[in-house]
């Protein structure tokens, strides 16, 4: 009973605010419609959580992500505005997300600067960049192609409503695709396994044999190329690219690969534990503006929720003495 | 016999459904060393963290003095009288030695709050002279000390007196484990001078020879009950072991079975490192050689070197007549070079790992689908072959290695170096906390591993398993290499005389 | 009654306060249920609050953010059939109107006014914000009537750290500037794109002793602690009122309007704006 | 020499910006005058960072301060505009903090979330609570008593200079009371040197009979103080009060205390050492607009040298493995 609750105290937290919110608002809730939508506005969030978790798995963060997700999309956009042809751009922000991402990489693991330090400084680096590039404007209008910021608003048909078709978003779609790749890294390869071992005890990995220093260099690597590409999918949803708009990202990010961490067994982060993370995140967010909730309560149920959810399963996890 | 000062009845304590302790039951007398004896497993450490304080037992009575006594934390249990020094090594290596003497103490003060630094550092100085250690400097920090050094600390610590709150029963949970032959006799002179003032220890070991010196009487846990209280003077080693086991174990080495082929799997010339210094030795294939010297001579550190553990700075490491360039831990174990680190616990396992993860770390290429994919199937099952091999006990490969008792976490270890049917094998103290059983089935192994043709160095501070075990015995002093001679004939007297210096 | 949610993410700007409770007052008397959404600066998080409160199907929605970002979640209120009215948002086809301030105005107005008392001559400092596109549209106008005049030198544009409102770094930068140029009347003005680094440029400048220097100062958007600062007849010469009230008023009457059935054909609805100086600041 | 190098690279790296900017803006950068002014820039921060060092110390995090300094301005400002006098709205405030800090020690040492998360959740709880009770509204003007906001305006006159006397202001003064204060806690009495002993090995330490629990309690009630007084030490100098003003505090304080920790031998957090961290963050801010750099180009330099300045400690650091 206690191990259950252990495990499934975060599960159980998601399903009753699921249910809550159902018979709270029986017409709009549960639909499909809603559903999709709610998917769509995580997407990108999604996106950077499921990258994070794979440097969480060395037991590392990740702080720059936020910075990285606005740079992408500064250099999508200025690319876009020197005229480059949207799949290069999208190439190079995608370029400058990896890049970023082994800077961080090899100040964490060849130069040996907490990965909390290294990524606090290039978080103001990405930062200062983007500003630095885009004069600190904001880029918009005629200078974002159709058909990039058209892919934030369309997707794959599938059935119809009424007169209207019923779309599944290519945000969402790009971000389950994500979850699908993270999870066969990190559950299904030598190389995931390696970073879990690292997460476990670094010193014993390296005497084993694991290559510690360019596994963690690499993992960077991907999370920041999870970042730009959240900041691409940013920059398409809101049809602009503004220096600060990656901001929030990092601490949600970070809040729902926690939330996830306290659903497995071990307390290891696991990208599909923070795919339910993510999800409560949204849910709470899309149900409780339904519910007229004013924004500021909004904000203190959604903290009082998250510390609760974890609460239930780390007091079971006490027990255990 | 003397009413009991301490006594526990019938303690039990399981975890997840497993018991870990099933009838702890113990009664001992004021004055007396009781020693307490099992495999590994048999639920010792569990017993006495519940005596500590760090556990809740399911069930049981403790009795102090025979009124019973509840003990919820561990400052409520120095509060009795009791005094620990427990299996893993604690220690917090950013603090000085005086500073870790008092963990958990008031502090000398002044003006009833502020540390008093100079009284602190003088109460260490002589808490550390007492036990005859005062080389350890008290205002040092502890990460800068040897880990024997640091096991001294925490003895000491144990021995520290206070006011008000006398000492009555110092449990030690294999507390020689990590300390040299001269070390280990520093600490029984201390425990001579305690039972002479009346103290009692319960005194936890593998080292039988020790256990039949120190101990008046012994009491046997197996699978988690107490089986037998006997008086030492009454018993033999066989008979123990029996008690312990069930079954009879000659508590000797296994022969040696084949003679050591001539061909040299390993060589070192003049090579170095920051901390050992012109190494220079060959391994021959099927051969056993051991390394030995005083505490901090640089033992481990050859095997680092050799490992890649430890950077090069010198000399060259040819493995089957190939030369080896540069090198980290991850091309050695490639290189067919296997490695058992000396700190089990910080050096070699993924504490919240499973079995399974901890044995096939190091293999996790070979057991791949095409060198990308995990195969847990064959992880699982390789990894079953191999825990069976080193006789673990554990529930399955599943279950998380911090679950496992002290010996049993060292056989992880081992079974990891030994999954890859490695070329060479570097051992560091390798039964470092096996029980008696467990250790004669390592050292089978061991020996029929070199006679498979593998090279193998086993550093031990054990001088009997080196006499037992090695071919040839490699002594360093001071980071050097000062000599290598042959088993054959060597006394533990003789070799720690070579240790000490004298010419070979 | 209706239900109109209001979706901003700006709204800890003194302005958006003011024209959002303008709004509420107005929708109380209409007898409107109305939900404030503040999404604390992000963007993306105001197109999900726009969709889900067309999935809620409120009867109006009025947004204070820049149109053209949130055009996905417009869209979906435009399949919805909600109408969406924007408060000094910006002009777009899917809106029903936008009602604002004429921001090029203020800003020429509190140039112009600035080059004229220095007399078309000195160093002039300028603090600016271009992340913001109607902050920016104001430096963009403030940079042409001071390069317009050829006496007058822009030393320094400084984008303020406003995570904190704008106040403490702008006093910090300023402070930095001040030292940096010790002589006296070595700096002519302070024109500030709204009125916190005014306010913050003006502490830096009473710190440092210099305030007898007649460095003249202007914000934008004359709020109280700035019209405070200009009743005192502080280095702090002049500021522009927007009527946060009228614009509020005027789109909660817009709103009305739309709902009452009558078409309103003007994309944007202008609300006059007014130059505060000591003379009428404690209006 | 490497040993030098690994401690002190820090403080050579600060020895350096700051003979750099004296070279560069001789005239007014080495004067008392404007070490006046960066001491009492940087004094919230300060105060902020000294008190985080304190859960540091235990190896902990503390997430919320940000938020929590800005509640305290807001409880301040609001009790000031419902005509409480402005020692007891001080107190209240500080009360809050304390209050909030208490309930993260609850959460992370009693129900046993990881700090990362408890105050995570707490730090969207409090900005939530600032929001709330404020109305999102910046509360300045005449509500604010002149009593209060005089306080950040004034000082100790010192000596001098010209007609003018200069004065070391309160809020330097503050934060160096704050300074030995913490200092004091830290080095010099058990309930410090037991922080430290968590932080190095909690079970060690519970094994040795030190109460963990009640000690990380307390802890985080010490930092959640600092935050408040941060905040009305804010408050005051802004004269103002804003929902979120604090938010730029975390990370800075965490950048210090980080910055610090390269500085102390054995990687431990040391209030000294956090007070050479604030310094250099301030000094950064202060030389490099005096030199007019563009304010991006600051971020991008600040960042940069911040990586610096820990690598050249962690490289050596790497070499003595
Ligand atoms: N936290 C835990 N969770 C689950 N099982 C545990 C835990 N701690 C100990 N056990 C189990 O309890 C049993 C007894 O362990 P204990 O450490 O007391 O053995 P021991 O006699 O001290 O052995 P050793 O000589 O190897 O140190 C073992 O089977 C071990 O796996
Ligand atoms: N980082 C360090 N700084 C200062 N002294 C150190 C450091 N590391 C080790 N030492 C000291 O150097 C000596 C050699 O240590 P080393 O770890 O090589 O010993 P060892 O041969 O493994 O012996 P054992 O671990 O059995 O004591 C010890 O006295 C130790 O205290
Ligand atoms: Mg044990
Ligand atoms: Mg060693």
């Amino acid at each position: 009973m206690i191990r259950t609750i252990r495990r499934y105290g975060t599960l159980i937290g998601i399903i009753a605010v699921i249910l809550f919110f159902w018979i709270n608002i029986p017409d709009t809730f549960m639909t499909a419609r809603n559903w999709l939508n709610i998917s769509q506005q995580v997407s990108m969030l999604a996106v950077t959580a499921f990258t994070m978790t794979i440097v969480m798995a060395m037991g590392d963060f990740d702080l720059s992500v936020g910075s990285m997700a606005s740079l992408s999309g500064i250099v999508a956009a200025l690319a876009f505005k020197a005229g480059v042809p949207v799949p290069a751009a999208i190439i190079l922000a995608l370029g400058v997300g990896v890049l970023g991402g082994l800077i961080n990489g090899a100040l964490v693991s060849y130069v040996g600067i907490l990965p909390f330090v290294a990524t606090l400084g290039t978080l103001t680096i990405f930062s200062g960049f983007a500003f630095l590039i885009s004069g600190g404007k904001t880029i918009f209008g005629t200078d974002i192609p159709a058909s990039f910021s058209g892919f934030a608003r369309s997707g794959v048909p599938l059935f119809p409503a009424g007169e209207q078709w019923v779309f599944l978003p290519y945000l969402t779609l790009l971000a389950l695709i994500v979850l699908l790749v993270v999870w066969l890294l990190l559950e299904h390869t030598v190389y995931g396994r390696r970073l879990y071992a690292i997460g476990g005890n670094t010193e014993a990995a390296r005497l084993a044999g694991v290559r510690v220093r360019f596994l963690r260099f690499s993992a960077f690597g991907l999370t920041g190329l999870g970042a730009a590409a959240a900041g691409l999918m940013y920059a398409s949803r809101v049809a602009s690219a503004n220096p600060t708009q990656g901001s929030g990202l990092m601490l949600s990010a970070i809040a729902a690969v926690f939330l996830g961490m306290t659903m497995s067994e071990e307390g290891e982060p696991r990208v599909l534990a923070t795919f339910f993370g993510v999800l409560i995140l949204g849910v709470l967010d899309n149900g409780l503006t339904q519910m007229s909730v004013d924004s500021y309560v909004r904000e203190i149920l959604v903290g009082t929720i998250i510390v609760l959810a974890v609460a239930s399963s780390s007091l079971s996890k006490l027990e255990q003495r | 016999m003397n009413a009991p000062i301490l006594e526990t009845r019938k303690l039990s304590k399981s975890y997840a459904g497993v018991p870990a302790l099933k009838d702890g039951s113990l009664a001992i007398a004021p004055g007396e060393v009781h020693a307490l004896m099992g495999e590994n497993g048999a639920g010792k450490s569990t017993l006495i963290r519940i005596l500590a304080g760090a556990t809740k037992p399911d069930a049981g009575a403790i009795f102090v003095d025979g009124a019973e006594v509840s003990i919820e934390h561990p400052s409520q249990s120095r509060r009795l009288g009791l005094r620990f020094i427990h299996q893993e090594l604690s220690v917090i290596p950013e603090l000085s030695v005086a500073e870790n003497l008092f963990l958990g103490r008031p502090y000398p003060r002044r003006f009833g709050i502020f540390a008093n630094w100079r009284e602190l550092n003088r109460q260490a100085s002589k808490a550390l002279d007492a036990l005859d250690i005062g080389h350890i400097i008290p205002s040092r920090k502890m990460a800068r000390l040897s880990l024997g050094d640091q096991m001294l600390v925490k003895i000491a610590a144990a021995f520290l007196d206070e006011d008000g709150e006398a000492a009555r029963v110092y449990v030690m949970d294999e507390p020689t484990a990590a300390l040299t032959s001269e070390e280990s006799e520093r600490l029984f002179k201390v425990i001579a001078g305690l039972t002479a003032r009346g103290r009692s220890i319960v005194y936890v070991s593998h080292r039988m020879d020790e256990v039949m010196r120190i101990a008046d009487r012994v009491s046997v846990l197996r699978d988690g009950e107490t089986v037998a209280t006997r008086a030492i003077s009454s018993i033999s080693k066989a008979e123990m072991i029996e008690m312990m086991t069930g079954r009879q174990i000659a508590e000797a080495y296994p022969p040696r079975q084949a003679a050591a082929t001539s061909g040299t799997a390993l060589s070192l010339t003049g090579a170095s490192s920051s901390s050992a210094h012109d190494i220079s030795f060959e391994l021959h294939a099927g051969e056993i050689l051991g390394i030995t010297g005083l505490s901090g001579a640089g033992q481990s550190d050859i095997l680092r070197l050799v490992i890649g553990a430890d950077k090069r700075t010198g000399g060259g490491v040819e493995l089957d007549g190939r030369t080896l360039a540069g090198g980290t831990p991850a091309t050695r174990w490639a290189d067919g070079i296997a490695y058992v680190p000396r700190e089990r616990r910080r050096e070699g396992l993924l504490p919240r790992g499973s079995v399974a993860d901890n044995t096939v770390l190091a293999h996790l290429r070979t057991l791949s689908r095409a060198g990308i994919l995990r195969n847990r199937r064959a992880e699982l099952k390789r990894s079953a072959d191999i825990a069976s091999r080193v006789k673990l006990k554990s529930t399955g490969v599943t279950q998380p290695v911090f679950q496992l008792s002290g010996g049993n976490q060292q056989k992880v270890v081992l079974a990891r170096a030994i999954l890859g049917a490695p070329r060479v094998l570097l051992l560091d103290e390798p039964t470092r906390g096996v029980d008696v059983a467990a250790k004669f089935d390592i050292h089978t192994l061991v020996r029929e591993l070199a006679a498979s043709g593998v090279g193998i160095l086993l550093a031990s501070s054990d001088l009997s398993e080196l006499i037992g075990m090695t071919d040839r015995i490699l002594v360093m002093r001071e980071g050097r290499q000062v000599a290598i001679v042959p088993t054959d004939g060597l006394t533990q007297t003789r070799l720690l005389a070579l240790s000490f210096g004298e010419p070979a | 009654a209706g239900k109109i949610a209001v979706i901003t993410p700006y709204l800890s700007q003194p302005g958006t306060q003011f024209y959002v409770e303008a709004f509420q007052e107005e929708a109380k008397t209409n007898g409107w249920d109305v939900n404030v959404i503040d999404t604390k600066g992000d963007v993306a998080a105001a197109i999900s609050r726009i969709e889900d409160v067309s999935t809620q199907k409120v009867d109006a929605i009025v947004i204070n953010v820049d149109p053209a970002q949130v055009a996905a979640g417009l869209e979906t209120a435009k399949s919805d059939g909600i109408p969406v009215f924007g408060m000094d948002a910006g002009a777009s086809p899917l809106l029903v109107t936008n009602v604002t301030s004429n921001g090029y105005a203020m800003a020429a107005d509190t140039a112009a006014y600035t080059a004229n008392r220095i007399n078309g001559k000195g160093n002039v400092v300028m603090f600016v914000f271009d992340a913001f596109p109607p902050v920016q549209a104001r430096g963009v106008i403030a940079d042409a009537i001071f390069k317009n005049n050829p006496d007058i030198k822009v030393v320094e544009r400084v984008t303020p750290d406003v995570s904190d409102g704008g106040i403490a770094d702008s006093r910090a930068k300023m402070e930095a500037i001040l030292t940096a140029h010790p002589e006296k009347g070595s700096i002519s003005a302070v024109w500030a794109a709204w009125d916190q680094p005014a306010l913050g440029a003006l502490q830096a400048i009473e710190a440092a002793g210099r305030q007898d220097e007649g460095i003249v100062i202007t914000g934008i958007d004359a709020n109280p602690q700035a019209r405070d600062a200009i009743a005192k007849g502080s280095n702090f010469e002049a500021s522009m009122a927007q009527d946060f009230k009228g614009i509020g008023r005027a789109t909660a009457d817009a709103v009305k309007r739309h709902l009452a059935g009558e078409k309103i054909k003007q994309s944007v609805i202008y609300v006059p704006t007014k130059l505060v100086t000591s003379a009428n600041a404690k209006e």
